[in-house]
């Protein structure tokens, strides 16, 4: 099997991989670049605990081919953070106890920080149905979405 | 066992010929748009390696153009970006429901009107949703291009009408009048993330005193492939698509089901349920074409 | 006399009583009494749990036992 | 035990220690650990639900070029128990899914595709695949070997074991009775769903050191499955437990660790092994079907007279359902003179159960608390006052034996009857419904170290996983105990060699008796500090008390001293005598009973038979709630997951034993849109055996909420549905069949 040479950018830092064309984005970030914080619940696209941005659009990483990254940018859970610190999100899912073992936690944080980029005030339904594809088996939902909502209150304030 | 292996064409003819040169070299090959359904079932209903041939680099298949005459959705253009396109959403309110209703926001980012008609099941979101209002695919052939109406491109469960050296390049819609509407909705256990255990579309012509002049109405995951339901639109037309008109409809919606019992749902729930969906759909419809 | 109760499915090993009473002072030494009159029993209370007034336990090895208990023996709760 | 007014820490709601870790991606799970040379394994499984294996053959595999290893069943010691037989099949493979083989390869997919060139000959036999079906005249066996309760002078059976409870006399219970009223309910097989596959990486070095790295909520427990099933001794293992992505129960047992050990013997290379969903719903421990029926009688007046329950649960294809725990919590709540309760453990060819949160209740439970409902409509008492009536208390003496302790069930129905949430009338269009919970709750062995650093930081080193905010329960613990502050204090989860034993992260038992091992460690820790002060100040150790965080003389001890806190008894604990570390082990016991009441309001689309959940509301006794957001937690997530099973989730099975929804997209959990907020009430009736009053908190919130949706169905439609999950089709057709 001919491995395939593929140029992307990963949480605004260029890449470049030896992967098989049967490989999905989420395999690569995590076997070949190490990036362990996307996780894998179901790689069927039913758990949303890979997700990730894809020029800037939120997917689930197991249903990407690794070589559809080739030119695009992708962003992960390792690039929420800066280097100033947690991102308003991370911290209010602290805050909130949003979170119980934390397996999920990643791809909610990647799939809320996508909503309130471009939804800043989002009601308590709309990101309920944002989030439907996250699934959390040990919250109840209810402490993450009280964490989404104090987050995007915060950002207002801060704009 | 052959090997995997993945093309990302350019253009029309580049996938045209990498479709041909594939099959003379007696590889498989495997047309690859937003990959939710086709990842999924490489994974574990049909894992024998294939060529994955990916189509999203090619100009025509991105090409979304809304016409004074007709609307063309391009074969790769993921639901997430057909949903943020206002004017469409406008004009096609249903189908852009049935697409938004494929999946969370995650698989949206990804999936494609295209490639639920491609996937062909019996209970893809859209299906109904092209049916109802005239959609029409364009398909790329090694002679060029030839058109198929949605209603005919399916032709079995998982089966339709594409050659090995073919694919769908896209969609043409003609634009819907001022009085025209359309709607589409599917019934699953939860609120999302299910796929269809029943779905029903409707499109609507009313005239200036909001009688119905025209009707189409598709039902879905009640049959092997989507049904046109012929006496559905006609319990439709020349009414004013009141409650007595929806209940005919719907009744005829449950007559023309002939659904399967399995995890998802049973015969008899199916078919009282597909009549429900196209009352509620109906109704939709009528308000948005009155409004 | 303490007053002793065992549940239905230690029945088989105590030829089917279901209570008894006995003179003991200590876990240790209601065993060691009950292994007198049913030899074997000791292997198979040590996969149970008891209650001694009401507090369980899943291992009682250490208690004593008031001349006013009650203990019933009972099946280890382990839980997810 | 302290008073609520005393404490400063708990009861505060800090960010977790290892909070940062988990939000950033940068916490390990199990699938996360990488090491040289690793390669993948992966199982074969059975295509059959029941079958005689007359061969395996795996030599097609090693032909392979990058298949390193493959294992079979002559691989493992012949003589092994119910847990060796479900890691990898001998005579029998005894459910779809059930492990004959595995190989490791450089790559997964070589080691998926190797599979296939694995040989195994199979005699199919008919499956058994419900209790009617087990427990029928002349039904095929699941094990030819199983007579019930081990009698052997009785027939083989599928029955493994019948249970039974009772006191007084139901029958003239009954006669005594006003009302009678039964029913008859059936609770589906369910998953406990968590979202991190199963995962372990173990390697073997040349003097045959095991090391394995694995999610699972014990890894002592890890270590001495590992060890039976592999032959070998716990010496020569070490484990290590990565974070976990949930459990509820169903990380307790070793499914891949020793075939992963002994792919990596074969190999000499690690051996990664992770599951797939599919995998995980297929051959994992998910919990009981069961088919209980419950009858209650009762005076005019809501005194219940008498009541029995007969509680059927499928074992899997393993005797060991949790039919006893069910026996017991069936009736807890209430103060009974008259009751029987039989329970019978069923084999049937389905994945061997496991525990699933409150193992046993949530089932029995159901049939019982709707039972207690249909008798609060026939008496038109307001289900609260009915249960109140009949509430077991401090004294009460259990259905299953003792006398309960200091219990906070009539705390929290008075708290539910008062909760505004209740006293609102029930939105129009919606049914609401209410129900008991209950879990014992355990203690069990734990074990802490609790080490000073040389600028007064504190690290507590224990054995329990983390599964939900654990180590900021031990941290706040702690801080209340040594008076110091939260945020100078870690908690760190290690390794079987690097902490003493501790039994597994279940039961509630985790804050309750990890807890306890801690707060007697830190106490350790004080008594030494209290010896290094007397030492410098050249009085006795009795002459100085601990006082907020310092070593301070006595009152009345005449020393002109300043206090010395536990960063300046580590500054110079050089001159005192050298580092000060303390520890504490303890075999708990005495966890005390938790109880709930939740309620429900929801809508039925009567066209379609969906229902909407519009308000959920838990009220607990948490004894003390050490950290209340992850209190709260808990009992959000176990309404949930009670939701999710009440509504939408059940194994689907087809005729030859084949799970036909072996994923999360038709295996339902419930979405974030399916939900309402689940609002919450904590009430603390502190436990008096645990320092600071903890009851486990865990489980208790799964036992209500199956009843309580059951009820507010039942509520909304006028008619019960007695068999979950009430799912659209079946309400539809129940609706149907009312109105037709």
């Amino acid at each position: 099997m001919s491995k395939l040479h593929v140029t992307t950018s990963v949480n605004g830092q260029p890449e470049e991989v030896l992967c098989e064309p049967h490989q999905s984005l989420l395999d690569v970030l995590r076997d070949e670049l190490g990036l362990t914080g996307t996780k894998e619940g179901c790689s069927t696209g039913d758990c949303g605990a890979c997700s990730v941005t894809l020029d800037g659009r939120l997917v689930c990483s197991c249903l990407v081919l690794a070589a559809e990254a080739e030119g695009k940018e992708v962003g992960t859970i390792e690039g929420v953070a800066n280097p100033d610190g947690l991102h308003v999100l991370q911290q209010k899912f602290l805050e909130h106890a949003a979170l119980q073992c934390g397996i999920c936690t990643p791809g909610f944080i990647v799939a809320a920080k996508v909503l309130l980029e471009r939804d800043p005030n989002p009601d308590e339904t709309t990101i309920r149905y944002w989030l439907a594809g996250n699934l959390c088996r040990c919250t109840g939902y209810d402490k993450i979405i009280r964490a989404v909502q104090d987050a995007a209150t915060e950002l207002a304030h801060e704009a | 066992m052959g090997d995997y292996a993945y093309a990302a064409p350019t253009s029309l003819e580049e996938a045209l010929s990498v479709l041909e040169s594939q099959a003379n070299d007696g590889q498989r090959t495997q047309i690859l748009a937003g990959g939710t359904d086709v990842l999924v079932q490489m994974r574990s209903i049909d894992k024998e390696p294939r060529t994955l041939v990916d189509i999203k680099q090619i100009a025509e298949t991105n090409e979304l153009s809304i016409g004074a005459d007709e609307i063309f959705i391009g074969a790769a253009i993921p639901s997430a970006a057909l949903n943020e396109n206002d004017e469409l959403k406008g004009l096609l309110p249903g189908l852009i429901e049935a697409a938004d209703l494929i999946g969370s926001t995650q698989i949206q980012g990804r999936a494609t009107i295209g490639g639920n008609l491609c996937n062909s099941s019996p209970a893809g979101d859209t299906i109904p949703a092209l049916v109802v209002v005239s959609a029409v695919c364009v398909i790329a052939s090694p002679g060029g291009s030839r058109e198929v109406a949605v209603g005919d491109f399916v032709t079995g469960v998982g089966q339709n009408c594409l050659g090995s050296n073919e694919f769908l390049v896209g969609l043409k819609i003609p634009r819907p009048g001022n009085n025209s509407a359309d709607a589409y909705l599917r019934f699953i256990p939860r609120t999302e993330m299910d796929i269809a255990v029943a779905g029903a579309g409707v499109a609507l012509t009313l005239d200036d005193g909001g009688t119905c002049t025209s009707a189409r109405v598709a039902i879905g995951a009640v049959a092997p492939t989507v049904l046109l339901v012929e006496a559905a639109s006609a319990a439709l037309v020349g009414t004013k698509v009141d409650d007595d008109a929806l209940n005919a409809a719907a009744a005829a919606c449950s007559d023309a089901a002939s659904p399967i019992t399995d995890k998802r749902g049973t015969v008899e729930y199916r078919k009282k349920v597909v009549g429900v969906l196209c009352k509620r759909a109906g109704g939709i419809a009528r308000d948005r074409a009155s409004s | 006399m303490i007053k002793v109760v065992f549940p239905d499915h230690l029945m088989p090993n105590t030829e089917g009583v279901r209570e008894t009473e006995v003179d003991c002072d200590s876990y240790r030494s209601l065993v060691r009494e009950l292994e007198k009159r049913w030899p074997g029993i000791e292997d198979v209370l040590a996969k149970t749990a008891v209650a001694i007034n009401g507090q369980i336990y899943q291992d009682a090895w250490l208690e004593t036992i008031e001349p006013s208990s009650e203990v019933f023996f009972m099946h280890r709760i382990e839980g997810g | 035990m302290a008073e609520a007014h005393d404490l400063k820490v708990i009861g505060t709601r800090p960010v977790r220690p290892d909070g940062v870790e988990k939000v950033t991606g940068r916490a390990n799970f199990g699938a996360d650990l990488y090491l040289p040379g690793m390669i993948h394994g992966k199982v074969l499984r059975s295509p059959y639900a029941h079958a005689r294996i007359k061969s395996v053959d795996v030599s097609g595999a090693l032909a392979m070029e990058g298949v390193l290893a493959a294992v079979s069943r002559s691989d493992f010691p012949e003589e092994t128990d119910d847990l060796g037989q479900n890691v990898i099949a001998r005579d029998k493979v005894l459910y779809h899914g059930h492990a004959v083989a595995a190989v490791a390869a450089s790559t997964p997919l070589l080691a998926e595709q190797a599979l296939d060139a694995i040989k195994v000959d199979y005699d199919v036999l008919e499956p058994v695949l419900s209790i009617d079906q087990a427990i029928a005249d002349g039904a095929t066996l699941v094990n030819e070997q199983m007579h019930t309760n081990g009698d052997a002078s009785q027939p083989a059976s599928n029955i493994a074991a019948i249970t039974k409870f009772e006191r007084g006399d139901a029958e003239k219970g009954f006669a005594e009775a006003d009302v009678v009223v039964e029913g008859e309910f059936r609770v589906p097989m369910a998953h406990q769903g968590y979202i991190e596959p199963h995962a372990c990486t173990a390697t073997i070095n040349e003097e045959g050191k095991i090391t394995v790295w694995c999610s699972t909520q014990g890894h002592f427990d890890v270590r001495t499955q590992t060890a039976a099933i592999l032959g070998t001794s716990i010496s020569k293992i070490k484990v290590i437990a990565s974070e976990i992505g949930g459990g509820f129960g169903g990380k307790l047992s070793v499914y891949l660790e020793p075939l992963a050990v002994k792919l990596s013997e074969l190999s000499n290379r690690p051996v990664r092994m992770v599951m797939n969903r599919e995998e995980v719903f297929r051959a994992t421990g998910p919990t009981s079907a069961t088919w209980c029926k419950a009858k209650v009688g009762a005076k005019k007046d809501g005194t219940i007279t008498a009541a029995t329950a007969w509680l059927s649960y499928e074992a899997g294809a393993f005797p060991g359902a949790p039919v006893g725990p069910g026996c017991m919590s069936v009736l807890a709540p209430y103060d009974l003179e008259n009751f029987s309760i039989e329970g019978l453990d069923v084999l049937v060819n389905k994945p061997k159960v496991a525990a699933y949160r409150a193992p046993g209740a949530p089932q029995a439970m159901h049939a019982m608390e709707c039972v207690i409902d249909d008798l609060a409509r026939e008496l038109g008492m307001d289900p609260i006052d009915l249960r109140l009536k009949n509430a077991a208390d401090e004294g009460t003496q259990a259905p299953y034996g003792p006398k309960f302790p200091a219990i906070g069930l009539k705390a929290c129905l008075e708290a539910a009857k008062a909760h505004p949430n209740y006293t609102a009338p029930v939105p129009e269009g919606c049914g609401r419904g209410v129900a008991c919970g209950f879990w014992f709750n355990i203690g069990m062995q734990s074990s802490a170290e609790v080490l000073i650093r040389e600028d007064g930081t504190v690290i507590i080193n224990e054995g329990s996983p983390d599964i939900g905010g654990s180590r900021a329960s031990m941290c706040l613990m702690a801080a209340e105990t040594l008076g110091i502050p939260y945020d100078r204090i870690n908690a760190h989860v290690a390794d079987t060699e690097s902490t003493g034993y501790c039994n597994m992260t279940g039961g509630s038992r985790t804050t309750f008796a990890t807890g306890m091992a801690v707060v007697q460690a830190c106490e350790d820790i004080i008594a030494q500090c209290k010896e290094r002060a007397a030492m410098t100040w050249d009085i006795d150790a009795d002459q100085v008390d601990w006082d907020d965080g310092q070593a301070v003389p006595k009152p009345g001890v005449n020393a002109d001293v300043d206090p010395l806190s536990l960063a300046d008894i580590a500054k110079t604990w050089g001159r005192t005598g050298g580092p000060i570390l303390g520890r504490a082990s303890v075999n708990a016991q005495g966890a005390g009973a938790g109880f709930s009441v939740n309620w429900t309001d929801l809508a039925v689309d009567r066209e379609t038979g969906k229902v909407d959940v519009k308000a959920y509301t838990a009220i607990q006794d948490a004894g003390r709630a050490i950290h209340p957001a992850y209190v709260e937690g808990q009992m959000q997530g176990g309404a949930a997951q009670g939701l999710g099973w009440a509504l939408n989730e059940e194994y689907i099975y087809d005729d030859n034993g084949v799970m036909e929804n072996a994923g999360f997209l038709d295996y339902r959990v419930p979405v974030a849109s399916d939900l309402p907020m689940i609002d919450t009430q904590i009430v603390e009736v502190p436990n008096p055996t645990h320092p600071y009053g903890v009851r486990g908190v865990g489980e208790t919130p799964i036992t209500a909420p199956l009843a309580a949706t059951s009820n507010a169905v039942r509520d909304a439609l006028g008619f019960r549905v007695s068999e979950l999950p009430m799912s659209p089709p079946r309400l539809l057709e129940a609706i149907d069949s009312q109105e037709g």
